[in-house]
């Protein structure tokens, strides 16, 4: 089989077998399995509407997933991503408080660049300390995310709270000019394309310039690197810096085109899904963008079978577990040689002399 | 179970190993075809072959670690299904595996222990410490029990290893490569309690090497494998390292003109051109110190210089910091203090001064220090200057990959090189040990060179692959070059270097033009002066 | 006639013994009535999710009334939908519609529950040995402090003496932030506690098996504990439900402002428990009349915070309809605790 | 402040650190098991949630809390397994999985455990550790689960258990060096995935501790991701199942001060407080890590330490 159609269709089969099990989980439940399929394609992609919920839900997904892939590219699996995205927000929506900013694209422009800021600072924080002090990366980025959230919350339900938020403890909301709008009259925001340009962007970075290419290397074989002599700390914190600055432009969209404030809402697990989304695009920036889309589809898709079957809400966790546990699983037999396994299937005729082959040890 | 027809063999003392038409398949590629050979109970046999022959396959199918999917394996003329090395144990097989297999955190003591195979369920270690001192005493190495193998060096790790499979009282040993990590005094030492062993009676031994010298010191009798074929079966006293050689090449060949055995044919053939003495220093290093990675200091305040045109080697016992040195110079470990200086000018390794100073490397185990396995053949072939016109050009303020420049000149390398691959996109972990080898080999040997660190270049490879980049060394030389040849390999040094310096606990404490170095003087400075020295003497 | 489908959406699971069952009660309550169709989603976000769940329950479901009942949700999710579809009526369960600054086809409901809480307030302070009381609180904003001060001052206005702790998990529902916040309360002395969190069921259980006596709040938790029990404080939506559904079968105005307590039916007291004693219900139950009657006021001047300073002047009263309330920041004097 | 208050305050520290630190212990012993075999498993979350749900409707079921705390570890242990199954397949990686898995695990243990949000089941038995005080607060801090002590026993027994028997050192031999353990002839995935089914049915137990003593109700914000941060627990007792006891108490006790301090007024930032656990060990990873170190009885196969 070719191997570029062999990637595509394993995660297809993964996706198409998830289903069909699925289908027989909810059908212990006492509901029509075609019932559900229909509901969730309906719900996720059936149409216009429906494109329009899975999009807006697969926005943020795309930069917290970067937050995953491009450390994971310079060889760091960072699952962090929730700290970043909050402080991103947090930046985003304190920045009003220290300097006027004009109403206006450049505004919001200044706000996304604070939000990066934060994140970048966070992650290559990781970064730093796995480099300079031996600390792991995926432990360090985890509790950091923890602190992260911790000094959102007071913050926000300190310091920069506005006192007119009365009952949703949050920060001053934001000039009316500074948001992040409709794509032409939609209820798609621009957060979309800013994930989506943020991974093409990412992707040709790593793939056609030097650097990128550099960051490969250095996460392929960091001895290699130091080897060839490329500046690895470096590299590894400007990838962990980007990384993470692609989840605090999450967070600054969040506030910027969804809240117009940072609040607790904030902290909604986009970081986590994040991880499996760049995991299962395999940590390639491209690829993001329709597992990014499919995840989305699924929350859409939830929301919907709640509405129309009156199944529980866990019902689409269990379905995205289902999913992607199969096409994780799915990974492992991507490697096996096929043609291979069904030679050695045929029996081969014993050419040596025929002699039992059970003997006491 | 079908009931015994002859009476059992004897359960102990050496056991005789036939091998009946074995054939071993990865995918649809035969590594092993039809083997059939016989080992001599109370023998010393050794396999020889070229990387990839398949000796290492043959072995581990014996020692129970795979599966042959055709033939079989008689003990003492009865045949055997070896499931898994716990048949094989039972047995009465060892085997000392070509890579390392001891467990690097846990203490030497439980190594051994679970080596032993008879592990109780509930461990009385008073009691198995004892057990072991007792049998530790009984073998010519010493050990402390509480030790863990990630602070041993490598060839007391090797001697682990093979006390491990001693601790079962084996019939049948097996040794895949044993020497290649130790010193030729150590290799000595290991290989005539071996012999030992096996002349008394109590096991087989089955030995794989590339070292004619050993083979015809201390193996009995031969078989020789070319391209996963037995082509060659003879007794030791019937033949010489000429006719294996041409064995292991194939009939049609030319056998080979030099080769890892400093055979005194071979030496003679070595013209040694003398460096001049007013070349100017290439390479110098001053006081340089490194940590090692326990944290203690492992290169103390080394100097040494080395003059374009000449070749210095650097001989010692694996772990007495040649390996931190190499990283020390090559960017690979962080210097503690002292300075190296390329052509006089301040060097620290950083890809810039690599360029500007024409610095170049050929660490060891290529796929682990200089490639990066993910990455395409063409793609590590450009790790020296893919930042650099033309392999990149200047756009919008990056700089961005010219691929199919890349693409190009590794194909003209792969062919210059003979690197065998399916082509310049094909994953470079796909490719053997020699061709790795030979396409890092492609890389750092490009243009101009003032300073190249060899280190081990040539560890595992079979002979043809030696001569090869050996030679390419000696053009590096010729040329004005400044090389740095690191290695453990005694012979390797005297046949290629100018000028050997002895490495000791992180010192050089011995120099000597290469012409008139001798071995057993060499070798009582690399030993430190202790036991060694009382050896060598 | 076309059944009119109504769409409730609940910020975390319907059966959580807390303030999503209070409306899930009433949710199923209507799917009983006829010309009703309802539809529900549970454990919807404040994010932007919330926006696509009402989009879908009117493009999808053909909803044409939501009750989005999550304080949350309003701004600026529904301010962000509702402009869009003129013809689909919101009610946001929470209280923070304004005349002239939000749309008319938003309205807002809430329930004045901190009559219930200063009753809960008096039977604790009849029920109290060690004059110390405990209030287990979610955060420190207006609608909990409110809770916590009505608690408070009903407890005083029985034994002046009685001090209210009070701690603050710092997360709606956190189940053992919530346990341990009520061991430690327990650890200093209180006898009988109360709580605002979204599921209060970990608070009852654990002050139950640390032998404390408990008022309980958004549903009624007597089941939980029976024996611990005193009464509590319970919503009870169906009025404002039906009030809204009517007002848009019959094609009137869309009731924008509801607000009510006791009187109006919005929130109701959980029956007594058995050791209840006769004082304490018949305290209770005077005060309860007045309510009922509207002749009572809880929050009057004088009033001090617990730093000292007066944040009601003498002589003045605030009804329960007064804005000013829904702005409180401070803790009345009695409650051991600070807003952060 | 008063010299009852100060006990107050004391008491609820220790007791938090015991009433809290339970689940820690338990999952801490399961993650350090599993890691000891050279396999990460962050699905602990995942296990620890489902498990607690598990438990809490076998007891309801059943009528007996420690038939439930059984069912809870069985389950517990079937989520483990398939994560190990899962990771020996190749180039599966062990954090995606743990992370899917948590997805699985609490969706599974969502959608079952609605109709168990409202019943009460039978509680485990709690031991009076504090009958020696007639401070009716220290009497309550020292009300400790019934589990703790088969918590502690399982820690020793782990310590014990990798240092003298042959399973245990094979399961370390399996997470020190894969090689060697196949040149012996033991396979190690099968090795893996028993000790990750093993730490499955331990984290198991810390499941049953939440639902059927403390907090002691099943509903969907029952954990606080004490399962996610078993690896850093693990870490922070660096391998060794008696430190885990300590771990597991530190971060306990550390969960416990904000609610202490409030309830004696002092209110101040609780949510730094909060992160108290979170920053206490990171402040311990930079102080006891060096790079380029593996530090001594750290598993040499796993993927988190280089
Ligand atoms: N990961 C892999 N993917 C595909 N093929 C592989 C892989 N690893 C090894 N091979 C195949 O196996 C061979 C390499 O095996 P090995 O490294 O043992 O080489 P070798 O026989 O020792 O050769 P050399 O003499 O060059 O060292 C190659 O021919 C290669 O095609
Ligand atoms: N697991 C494997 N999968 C695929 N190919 C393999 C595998 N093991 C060995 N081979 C291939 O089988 C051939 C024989 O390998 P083997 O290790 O027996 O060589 P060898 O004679 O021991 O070489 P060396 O001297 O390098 O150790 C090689 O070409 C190698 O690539
Ligand atoms: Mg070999
Ligand atoms: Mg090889």
């Amino acid at each position: 089989m070719p191997s570029a159609l062999k990637e595509i269709a394993l995660p297809v089969f993964a996706i198409a077998a998830a289903l069909l099990l699925f289908g027989v989980f909810v059908w212990f439940a006492g509901v029509s399995p075609v019932d559900v399929w229909v509901i969730l394609f309906k719900g996720a992609f059936g149409d216009w509407f429906s494109w329009q919920n899975t999009l807006q839900r697969a926005a943020p997904l795309m930069l917290t997933a970067l937050c995953v892939a491009i450390p994971a590219r310079a060889g760091l699996v960072i699952i962090g991503g929730e700290g970043a995205l909050v402080l991103g927000g947090l930046a985003c929506a304190a920045v009003p408080y220290v300097m006027p900013l004009p109403a206006n694209i450049a505004g919001t422009f200044a706000l996304c660049v604070a939000g990066a800021i934060a994140g970048a600072a966070w992650i290559a924080l990781a970064g730093w300390l796995r480099q300079y002090r031996g600390i792991n990366e995926t432990i360090s980025s985890l509790l950091l995310a923890y602190v992260a959230i911790g000094f959102f919350k007071h913050f926000v339900e300190g310091a920069l709270r506005d006192p007119a938020s009365l009952n949703k403890p949050a920060t001053r909301s934001l000039a009316e000019g500074l948001g992040i709008g409709g794509i032409g009259g939609s209820d798609v925001h621009w957060g979309l394309v800013i994930g989506i340009v943020a991974c093409i962007a990412s992707g040709l970075w790593l793939r056609f310039t030097a650097s990128g290419f550099s960051v490969r290397v250095v996460g392929g074989n960091p001895r290699t690197a130091q080897l060839v002599g490329l500046p690895a700390n470096r590299l590894i914190l400007a990838a962990c810096g980007l990384g993470g600055a692609c989840a605090g432009v999450a967070g600054a969209v969040e506030v910027a085109a969804v809240h117009t404030n940072a609040n607790a809402s904030l902290i909604a697990g986009y970081g986590y899904a994040g991880i499996l989304v760049s995991f299962i695009a395999r940590h390639n920036p491209v690829a993001i963008i329709p597992v990014a889309i499919l995840f989305g589809g699924f929350g859409a898709a939830g929301s919907l079978l709640q509405r129309r079957l009156g199944l529980p809400d866990a019902s689409v966790l269990v379905l995205q577990g289902i999913a992607f546990v199969l096409i994780l699983a799915s990974e492992g037999l991507r490697m096996i040689d096929w043609k291979a396994l069904m030679r050695n299937r045929a029996p081969v005729a014993p050419r040596g002399p025929v002699i039992a082959t059970e003997a006491t040890p | 179970m079908i009931a015994p027809v002859d009476p059992l063999p004897p359960a102990t003392g050496a056991l005789a190993l036939d091998t009946y038409e074995l054939t071993k398949r990865f995918g649809s590629f035969t590594a092993m075809d039809r083997v059939t050979m016989r080992v001599e109970p109370g023998t010393v046999h050794a396999l020889l072959g070229e990387n990839g022959a398949g000796k290492s396959t043959l072995v581990k199918c014996v020692a129970g670690y795979q599966r042959a999917e055709e033939g079989s394996i008689l003990i003492d003329g009865r045949e055997q299904d070896i499931a898994n090395p716990i048949v094989a144990r039972a047995l009465g097989i060892g085997m000392v595996y070509q890579h390392f297999t001891l467990a690097p955190g846990m203490t030497v003591a439980e190594n051994l222990l679970l080596a032993g195979g008879k592990t109780p369920a509930l461990i009385d270690w008073k009691r198995k410490r004892a057990e072991l001192k007792d049998f530790l005493a009984t073998t010519p190495f010493t050990l402390d029990l509480d030790m863990r193998p990630a602070e041993l060096a490598a060839g007391e790790k090797q001697k682990l290893e093979l006390l491990k499979q001693l601790y079962l009282k084996p019939r049948l040993l097996i040794l895949d490569e044993p020497t290649s990590v130790l010193t030729p005094q150590e290799a000595d030492e290991v290989l005539g309690h071996v012999r030992e062993f096996a002349l008394s009676g109590l096991c087989t031994v089955l030995i794989i090497t590339h070292k004619f010298r050993e083979v015809m010191a201390y193996a009995d009798s031969v078989t020789v494998l070319r391209r996963g074929k037995a082509v060659h079966h003879c007794k030791v006293p019937d033949t010489d390292p000429a006719r294996l050689a041409a064995a292991m090449m194939g009939e049609g060949e030319a056998p080979p003109s030099e080769g890892d055995t400093a055979s005194a044919p071979a030496r003679a053939l070595h013209v040694v051109t003398p460096t001049r003495a007013d070349a100017p220093v290439a390479l110098k290093v001053d006081r340089l110190r490194a940590l090692g990675d326990r944290g203690t200091l492992a290169v103390h305040d080394l100097s040494l210089e080395v003059r374009g045109g000449e070749i210095l080697g650097v001989a010692g016992v694996s772990g007495n910091g040649q390996r931190e040195l190499v990283e020390a110079l090559v960017g690979q470990r962080p210097r503690l203090g002292g300075t190296v200086t390329v052509m006089g000018k301040s060097y620290g390794a950083r890809r810039e001064e690599n360029r500007r100073l024409k610095v170049r490397s050929l660490p060891e185990e290529p796929l682990r220090n200089a490639c990066v396995g993910d990455l395409s053949v063409s793609e590590n072939m450009a790790l020296r200057d893919f930042d650099q016109p033309p392999l990149a050009w200047q756009a919008m303020g990056a700089e961005v990959l010219n691929f199919p420049v890349w693409k190009s000149r590794a194909r003209e390398w792969i062919a210059e090189y003979g690197v065998k691959t399916q082509g310049e996109e094909a994953q470079i972990r796909s490719l053997s040990g020699g061709n790795v080898q030979r396409a890092v080999l492609a890389r750092e040997l490009a243009g101009d060179i003032n300073v190249l660190i060899a280190a081990n270049p040539v560890f595992g490879l079979d002979f043809a692959a030696v001569a090869e980049i050996h030679g390419r060394i000696r053009q590096v030389r010729a040329r004005g070059g400044a090389v740095l040849l690191i290695s453990e390999d005694l012979d390797e040094l005297l046949e290629m270097a100018d000028r050997i310096v002895v490495m000791s606990e992180g010192r050089v404490v011995f120099e000597t033009p290469a012409a008139t170095a001798e071995r057993h003087v060499l070798g009582a400075h690399m030993g430190g002066g202790d036991h060694h020295q009382a050896a060598a003497a | 006639q076309k059944p009119m489908t109504v769409g409730v959406i609940y910020v975390g699971p319907r059966d959580d013994y807390g303030y999503n069952q209070a409306h899930a009660q009433a949710a199923a309550e209507l799917k009983k009535m006829p010309g009703i169709k309802v539809v529900e989603e549970e454990n919807v976000p404040e994010t932007a999710a919330v926006q696509k769940t009402m989009t879908g329950m009117i493009a999808q479901d053909g909803a044409t009334l939501l009750f989005p009942t999550s304080f949350g949700y309003f701004d600026p999710h529904i301010l962000a939908v509702a402009p869009k579809n003129p013809e689909v009526r919101f009610s946001h369960c929470g209280g923070l519609w304004t005349e002239g600054k939000h749309p008319k086809n938003v309205g807002s409901f809430f329930g004045y529950i901190d009559e219930c809480q200063y009753l809960n307030g008096v039977v604790a302070g009849h029920m109290t040995k060690s004059n110390k009381i405990a209030f287990v609180a979610a955060k420190p904003i207006p609608q909990v402090l409110r809770n916590i001060n009505a608690f408070t001052m009903g407890a005083r206005s029985v034994k002046p003496n009685i001090t209210c702790s009070v701690i603050f998990t710092g997360d709606w529902s956190m189940a053992v932030k919530e346990a341990e916040a009520t061991n430690s309360l327990a650890d200093q002395g209180c006898d009988v506690f109360t709580m605002h969190v979204d599921g209060p069921k970990v608070v009852v259980e654990t002050a139950a098996k640390r032998g404390k006596m408990v008022c309980g709040y958004h549903a009624s938790q007597a089941k939980l504990a029976p024996a611990a029990y005193l009464t509590g404080a319970e919503w009870n939506w169906l009025t404002a439900y039906k009030t809204i559904i009517d007002a848009a079968q019959t094609g009137k105005p869309h009731p924008n402002f509801l607000r009510g307590g006791l009187k109006e039916g919005y929130v109701k007291m959980s029956p007594y428990g058995s050791m209840v004693t006769d004082a304490a219900k018949k305290n209770a139950d005077d005060i309860k009349a007045k309510m009922l009657a509207g002749t009572f006021d809880i929050f009057q001047g004088p009033l001090k915070d617990n730093k000292g300073n007066v944040v009601i002047a003498a002589g003045k009263t605030l009804k329960q309809t007064d804005l000013e309330l829904e702005k409180m920041n401070y803790l009345v004097e009695g409650v051991v605790g600070s807003v952060g | 402040m008063t010299a009852d208050q100060w006990v107050a305050l004391f008491a609820a520290i220790v007791g938090g650190a015991l009433r809290v630190g339970a689940p820690f212990l338990f999952v801490s012993l399961g993650e350090c098991l599993t890691e000891k075999s050279g396999r990460i498993n962050l699905g602990l979350e995942g296990v620890l949630v489902l498990s607690a749900m598990a438990s809490f409707g076998g007891a309801w079921l059943t009528d007996s809390a420690w038939l439930g705390a059984l069912i809870g570890a069985i389950v517990g242990a079937m989520l483990a397994l398939l994560h190990g199954l899962l990771c020996s397949l190749d180039r599966v990686n062990d954090v995606a999985t743990g992370i899917a898995l948590m997805l699985f695990g609490t969706g599974l243990a969502f959608y079952l455990g609605k109709p168990l949000i409202q019943p009460q089941a039978p509680q485990l038995p709690s031991i009076p550790l504090g009958n020696w005080s007639d401070n009716p607060v220290i009497r309550s801090a020292l009300q400790v689960n019934a589990l703790v002590p088969v918590g502690i026993a399982l820690a020793v027994l782990l310590w014990w258990g990798f240092a003298r028997t042959r399973i245990g050192l094979l399961v370390r031999m399996a997470g020190d060096s894969a090689n060697a353990t196949r040149a012996l002839g033991y396979s190690v995935s099968g090795l893996r995935i028993a000790a990750t089914t093993a730490g499955g049915f331990i984290a198991g137990l810390g499941g049953a501790s939440l639902t059927l003593f403390y907090p002691g109700s099943w509903n969907e914000g029952i954990s606080s991701g004490q399962g996610l941060i078993a690896v850093a627990l693990v870490i922070f007792a660096r391998w060794s199942p008696l430190r885990c006891i300590g771990a597991a108490l530190l971060f306990g006790g550390a969960g416990a001060i904000g609610p202490a301090l409030q309830s004696i007024g002092v209110g101040w930032g609780y949510h730094l407080f909060n992160t108290v656990p979170y920053v206490l060990t990171l402040v311990i990873l930079v102080l006891t890590c060096k790079p380029g170190k593996v530090a001594v009885g750290s598993p040499g196969e796993l993927s988190s330490t280089r």
